[in-house]
């Protein structure tokens, strides 16, 4: 059996590059990322993972570094956080639009002004239009697990788009948790050397990489991006299942379903969080009342047929937004109940846990009840509400 | 079974070092845990705190500590924080590092040990940029009482950090305070 | 109530409390051989040292205790002890 | 015109019990800051040390117009606000970008550039603790050779970029260096840039006890060192004349300079420095005061 | 009556602008918004506009700069486009989050790569969650109308938030089109100087913006945000009625409705093509097709209440998307769907125009006419399909 | 080891029927870069005139391997190719930005210097036509005083900013400043920067007819005119030692120089110049001889 | 009633320009109208082409011009392009400036008239960088064939863009192709 | 296929069509004046003049008219005449 290993799950992640063996990473610090970065320059200067290390002097260098190295043929890696991710936002459309198998872990943070450091997921959300693949992991060792695979998902040739792996400020970043690791070898025969393909920088086959496209071309590009999303669901799950060959681990897919079977009410949210509501779940079903938890793995490509498929039927679904799209509401709220349209399910929302606040089982359960009270007394509309908002401030 | 037990010390101190390795025993004993920094301002000096939470299956949640089994304290002046038991269990526990009979309100199902994790640093020679390392020492103390992880997995993780002298140095201190701790009336 | 719709805060000292308990050594004046020249009140950092009319005094609120002003008295009139 | 520590004003603009670590250089130079220039200036700060010194919301410690800003954007903001302030007609307010050396020499450099090229009505300030301190100790364009970083960890293995330099090369009407182990200096580069219209830039060498290694009671000395040992030579352009100044004027003779294992040996970022490292740190100085001496010549 | 220019878009956004007084304007040029920043330069060298004119490096620092001027008082401007708007993206939400009230042109583009400069409205649309209100308009003289109304808005005590407003690449910013202008006075009573709020910078009040605030502070600064966008609709509409005191011109509100009245069939859109989409719908209906048009006006905030009212009761609403997020769906789809959850309207959504690809009201028929046969074969299912990508290219 | 004429390849890496101007120096430049490095290279290039230049989309005019970039990007994005090559193991490809102004000395100073500061093993090609051209004659930090632009309807009111003298400061191994009017010269330098590992620079100038103004057959001319007046000196400065170039070595001497109205006035972007302006261009072109006489003593 | 133009040019004739006075002169006539410039490379001496269209509504649609009702070229040599006449209405008009009879590849219905605007422009002195400037001398020509602008409104428009003599030089361009274009066969 | 997922070009002559009818000069070599010293074919942007073995000649397909061989001539060789 592997070893298994307490660490941060800014670790997790920086052991998981290590073993994809990536030749080029570019990076640049933001709390609360630094770690993986940090981690990652001392594999480099000490020779345990053999790698260029580019230390750039921004994120959207830092994304435009690997943007050329993978452009070139290399296996890539680079993290971010917050205001990270947002300044490198330009180079992030520009990567996807180049088709590039690039990784990225973005450890979700709440947005400047004013400044906090902690957990809230408006900034990966931010970036849900541009052509990555995004996931959140909900424990240090899926984050490990999730690197690992999206190499894998991000390479395959009928997807060729990269990918963002989000784990929570802190409650994963920082937080240590016992992770199974994995031996260099099996990794190696999971996730093959990067294969090279006739669009890559090459002086013996001169191309030229997104010259002008005048809208007689423009659009199929796009066209193409959003065919290779819909083929990545199938590519995400059959990685999973040949993970599983070599780690014993799996976890659902696109989504997560904890006890989603029987249950009258479900609750969606993604990252760590998720492991409070399961808890909750549990408890109240102790109570007596059938809470499932569905859990989104990869907010894009968007869940549609799992989403639509675990919610028929029941009395509620309860979507949980650690983040706010200023002017309309939750994002995931908003996903879930645009995939419901047509469907009478009462859908409701909750934005919580911003910049960090803590939500914990009893919060979740409180959200819940409530749901159960108003669905007892026939109130059946969808809506959002803003959960633990002081009044005075 | 679930174990939560919370860290003060002061920037500089180890705290989070000694929630991780207090994490890490728990491990090697077959349990597991997780090991919590509060992120804040940790200025040298400043008071600082770290959780750790150890329990008999996966543990699943991450939200806060808000009710610990034990609280741990490096550095017997933070004593004087209001906020320093917030939150203990009416049958917590408390573990000072101090070599006074500490005078403390606390409800009377608590209880309360000390040790001299600073003369134990001392003697050892453990001093860092003047100040006494006294985390390896203390989770040696909260190894006894705690009860579910051995004094042995506790100098096993120690010496698997500091590879050498220093780990030695260390496990010996956790070794002392195992030994040495005392329960205060 | 407007002011407040927006994340601006207002000066006050202590903004995160008395950082004078964060100390681990404590300065201590020597006044015989003081000589008020008022460079450790130019040096210190937290503006601890506080100058009236042309004496000083160390204001152990605030004092981090960071030696500076003893390391760089010209005459050793600033001794550390270990804080209690 | 040189300044007594007497006539400084016992106003205090960094207000005490704030969240700077024991014997933090920026802490003290935004307090001599306030002492050069009084209540009439508006500061702009980066994500920096600087961001959490002013302690937390509600609360902060600096009793001066602040404006917290994205990293990459000090110069920018300082400009829109020296705008605002022309044509609104509000005269006699300085606007100082008080900066880190990763905001400055790295993600902030555009930024300050551009500002610099425009003649833009402000007065910047990078307080170089020659890292990333706030995010923990990663190497910055302004790191020195040698110096361990969490992302150097054996020793950073190019220069430090020379941003003072760059700025004199921007022909503005005041550039200066200056270091926290004098502060009367700095204090007067503050007022002497401040009598500027146009863009000035003075780069203050500020140790920090944290990430560079030594007992928080040695920053004004190794802020000293630096200047003796000529590793941080100070001086100011003023009109493109280029002047030594303090100390740093007699030691165009390399006798005059302390050896740098002086300033070295104390750091503990340095401690794994070797021999031929420290040769290569000797060969850097020797060359900086080489083009010193062509530029005053 | 005022005179009617012949003026591109983006002249008919500089002499808006001009109109409003701002003191300070900072941009950095980008085909198609160009014209926006040189004529306004031009105003300004030749004194016909009593502004600070920064010539900034980037369009991040055109964002910080004019966040400095407001945050000291100032009155201000800056115009964009695609590459420029993302570029600022994380200058975007420090805008916001300091709750100052700037006025933004967005010309929409595309996004690279390819390179392509025509209108898309993916860049603008990518910004939604940031807490900016967002428009776009119509035509040459809605554009020029809802900059003066913008800074109304923007200013409003009630909300306090930045503005933005879009404007097709080429097909508004470019095309010359006749525009009544308004007389200086009349501006100057619509839209009075800018009131000194105590937050501002202000040797007088040292007060700190935007330092750290805590987890137990942050989260309601959000819910701030969010209550000012809800408050938002209220003054769009009210600014609405007093703008048309000044210009017996009004367009509706946070939508427009065209013949929606008795339609059995909704267009929604937004932008330029809207016209298109109207000119189709009368058309259809001398064919019998009883078809309406609803133009979002405003997405941000979301006319939540609008979009369900007028929704109500139709055989299909179906959304056209000028934008797409990958993995997801059109962005509008995905919006209107949302709020008509719990409702069993068709909606039927199409892609379509990405890239500057023309469509026209043919191709609006085309879509309604598929939609038509659809229904009357009793397919009722919502969904989204691309409109116009050639399958090989 | 002059470079002649004869000696050049006959292979076209700009191929006709491209979408530049006539008489447009950018293109000009590439078929030189071309002719000076044959087909070892990966070039990189931020939006500029050089976008268009290529042709849409499926055809491309230039036959290397090319990569267009987010305009602020292009010194990033060729450091990771220089270190994908490198760890690919392949050897003796060259990794050439070919950048405009605008892309170099505003919003792509901080990648470029940023990737001076690390050393990255590229060749950095800025081919400066003053303004932003593709844009549509905007002025940037590169545009000179009293220049007309489409943003500076009454002439440009600061000086161009130095950044061949910016990289000198950054101590790289290679810097030189070209100018269109010397292609051999241009070719030349480009030889030897490419001999160099770690980072190069070399700054063009490419006088454009569109944006300054003139007929479309005296692109070299108005190149020679630049440097003969001493506007635009040519040097190289290798591993630290600066030298002047070609007809420019005689130039220290000012008589030696053309007057500057003679380049000048056969640009209509300087037609509403005044007497006054042009006395500033002059005492502006004194002070750049005056340095450079500094730096070579 | 609505009316569409396209315009055909070189970069550095100002066809935009032409398209957009002729929108201008439209709407001085109370009529309301669009000019649309097609953006490529607008290189000096390439191929461009510019829109107008006219109608006496509103004009509400902003998509483009396909079948355009008239074409107007004002370099001969670019009847060579084979696109030059695509999409014009089976009556369409067209407008070209040129000294000889065309023979030129056309449906019978439509009309095809000439003008010499470069001897026009060449005869005032109209001449920008070696190049005769014909863009003003074919919007007379166009008002004449168009008949629902009048040739006042076009020499008005022209002068409010450029004051002065060069104001009065186009507009004289302008009438004079007004009065001398002729029909071909 | 697989190239086609992204926007890449592949190199061509006349990426942009045969730029030579952009031309409204047009420079002609006169064969006598010329000493064939290249100067042309190292000054012409476009690369339209071909270079064989020791001769030029000018490839009208692409020549843009710009006149800068023209102009460069030492020789005068050159002459540029309106386009027909
Ligand atoms: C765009 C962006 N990237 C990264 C960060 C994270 N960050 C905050 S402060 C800081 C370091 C600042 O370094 P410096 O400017 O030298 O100031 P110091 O902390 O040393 O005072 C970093 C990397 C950020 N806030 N924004
Ligand atoms: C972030 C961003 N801002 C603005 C633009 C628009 N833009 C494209 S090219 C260009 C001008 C380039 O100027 P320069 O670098 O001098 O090259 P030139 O066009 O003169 O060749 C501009 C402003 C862009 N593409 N991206
Ligand atoms: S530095 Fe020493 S001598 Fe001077 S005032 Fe302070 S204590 Fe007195
Ligand atoms: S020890 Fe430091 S903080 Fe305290 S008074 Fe001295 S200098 Fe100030
Ligand atoms: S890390 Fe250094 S610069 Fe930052 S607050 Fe601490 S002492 Fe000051
Ligand atoms: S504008 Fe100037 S640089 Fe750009 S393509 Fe035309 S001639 Fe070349
Ligand atoms: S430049 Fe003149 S002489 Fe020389 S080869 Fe060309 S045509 Fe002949
Ligand atoms: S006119 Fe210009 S394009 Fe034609 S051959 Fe001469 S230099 Fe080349
Ligand atoms: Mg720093
Ligand atoms: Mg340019």
């Amino acid at each position: 059996m592997e070893r298994v290993a307490v660490l941060s799950g800014n670790h997790a992640v920086a052991h998981a590059v290590k073993l994809c063996r990536p030749h080029v990473i570019a990076a640049y610090p933001i709390t609360p990322q630094t770690q993986i970065v940090e981690k990652l320059a001392e594999f480099v200067e000490r020779g345990e993972l053999k790698a260029k290390y580019i230390r750039v002097e921004s994120e959207h260098s830092a994304m435009a570094a690997i943007i050329g190295a993978s452009a070139a043929g290399a296996r890539v890696f680079t993290a971010t956080s917050s205001q990270g991710l947002l300044y490198m936002h330009e180079a992030i459309w520009s990567a996807a639009g180049a088709r590039l198998p690039i990784v990225m872990a973005v450890v979700t943070r709440a947005i400047f002004p004013p400044w906090n450091i902690w957990t809230d997921h408006s900034d990966i959300l931010a970036q849900r239009d541009t052509g990555w693949i995004i996931a959140m992991a909900e424990s240090n060792q899926e984050v490990f697990d999730m690197i690992i695979q999206a190499y894998r998902i991000a390479e395959d040739e009928r997807v060729l788009l990269p990918v963002m792996i989000g784990l929570d400020a802190f409650s994963l970043s920082h937080t240590a948790a016992p992770v199974s690791l994995l031996d260099q070898d099996k990794v190696d025969k999971f996730l093959p050397p990067r294969r090279a393909f006739s669009f890559l920088l090459d002086i013996e086959n001169p191309i030229t990489m997104g010259n002008v496209a005048f809208p007689d071309h423009y659009m199929e590009f796009r066209y193409l991006i959003q065919k290779a999303m819909e083929r990545a669901k199938q590519v995400i799950r059959e990685v999973e299942e040949e993970f599983y060959e070599i780690s014993s681990r799996k976890y659902g897919g696109l989504v997560e379903e904890y006890r989603c079977n029987d249950a009258d009410v479900i609750l969606v949210l993604m990252g760590a969080w998720s492991g409070d509501a399961k808890e909750c779940a549990d408890k109240l079903r102790e109570e007596g009342l059938r809470v499932g938890v569905l859990r989104i793995r990869f907010i894009r490509p968007l869940p549609i047929e799992e989403i639509k498929r675990v919610s028929l039927g029941r009395k509620a679904v309860i979507v949980v937004d650690r983040d706010i799209s200023f002017g309309g509401t939750g994002i995931l709220f908003t996903e879930v109940s645009s995939i419901l349209q047509q469907n009478s399910v009462t859908v409701r929302g909750f934005i919580a846990g911003l910049g960090g606040r803590d939500v914990t089982a009893k919060d979740f359960a409180q959200m819940v009840k409530q749901v159960y009270t108003d669905l007892e007394v026939g109130e059946r509309r969808s809506r959002v509400e803003w959960y633990g908002v002081k009044e005075v401030i | 079974m679930i174990y939560e037990i919370r860290f003060h010390g002061r920037g500089g101190q180890g705290v989070v070092t000694a929630a991780t390795l207090l994490a890490e025993a728990a491990v090697f004993e077959g349990l597991w845990s997780q090991a919590i920094p509060f992120f804040g301002a940790e200025r040298r000096g400043a008071p600082v705190v770290a959780f750790t939470r150890i329990s008999n299956k996966p543990i699943r949640i991450y939200s806060q500590i808000y009710n610990p089994d034990a609280i741990v304290v490096l550095d017997e002046k933070l004593l004087q924080l209001r906020s320093i038991l917030q939150g203990l269990k009416s049958n917590g526990i408390i573990v000072v590092n101090s070599s006074e009979k500490l005078k403390f309100p606390k409800i009377p199902s608590q209880r309360i040990f000390t040790v001299n994790a600073t003369s134990i640093a001392l003697k050892l020679g453990l001093v860092v940029a003047g100040w006494p390392v006294v985390n390896t020492a203390m989770l040696g103390a909260i190894a006894r009482v705690l009860n579910i992880i051995s004094i042995e997995s506790i100098e096993e993780c120690i010496r698997r950090k500091w590879r050498g002298e220093m780990g030695e140095k260390n496990s010996l201190a956790a070794r002392l305070a195992y030994e040495n701790i005392r329960e205060r009336d | 109530m407007r002011e407040k719709i927006v994340p601006i805060s207002t000066p006050a000292k202590g903004a995160v409390g008395k950082t004078g308990f964060w100390r681990t050594f404590k300065p201590i004046i020597d006044r015989e051989k003081c000589i008020k020249c008022l460079l450790c009140w130019l040096y210190c950092p937290e503006g601890a040292i506080l100058r009236t009319d042309d004496d000083i005094t160390i204001d152990y609120d605030y004092c981090k205790g960071c030696g500076i002003c003893a390391n760089e008295c010209p005459r050793k009139a600033i001794e550390i002890v270990l804080e209690r | 015109m040189t300044i007594t520590i007497k006539s400084l004003s016992r106003e205090e603009y960094l207000l005490p019990g704030n969240a700077s670590c024991p014997g933090c250089p920026a802490s003290l130079g935004l307090r001599l800051l306030g002492k050069a220039l009084g209540k009439n200036m508006i500061l702009v700060v980066p994500a920096s040390c600087t961001s959490i010194i002013q302690g937390p919301y509600p609360k902060t410690s600096i009793k001066l117009p602040l404006i917290n800003v994205i990293f990459a954007s000090s110069a920018a903001t300082a400009s829109g606000i020296a705008a605002a302030l022309e044509i609104l007609g509000k005269k006699g307010v300085h606007v100082v970008c008080w900066s880190g050396d990763g905001g400055t020499v790295d993600i902030g450099l555009q930024a300050l550039s551009g500002a610099a090229e425009r003649g833009d009505n402000i007065l910047y300030i990078c307080y170089d603790n020659e890292a990333y301190m706030n995010t923990g100790i990663q190497r910055s364009g302004s790191t020195p050779y040698g110096a361990w970083t969490t992302t150097t960890v054996l020793g950073k293995r190019r220069h430090k970029k020379n941003l003072p330099m760059m700025m004199v090369v921007h022909d503005v009407p005041y550039v200066a260096t200056a270091s926290i182990g004098y502060p009367l200096d700095f204090i007067e580069k503050i007022r002497k840039a401040a009598r500027y219209k146009g863009f000035k830039y003075i780069h203050l060498l500020a140790p920090c006890p944290v990430g560079w290694r030594f007992p928080p009671s040695k920053t004004i000395e190794i802020g000293r060192l630096a200047v003796l040992t000529g590793m941080w030579p100070l001086y100011e352009v003023e009109r493109g004349k280029f002047r030594l100044t303090g100390v740093s004027r007699s030691l165009l003779d390399k006798s005059k300079r302390s050896p740098i294992v002086e300033y070295i040996k104390i750091q503990g970022r340095f401690s794994h420095i070797s021999e031929e490292e420290i040769r290569i740190l000797e060969e850097y100085v020797d060359k900086l005061w080489e083009d010193i001496r062509k530029i005053i010549s």
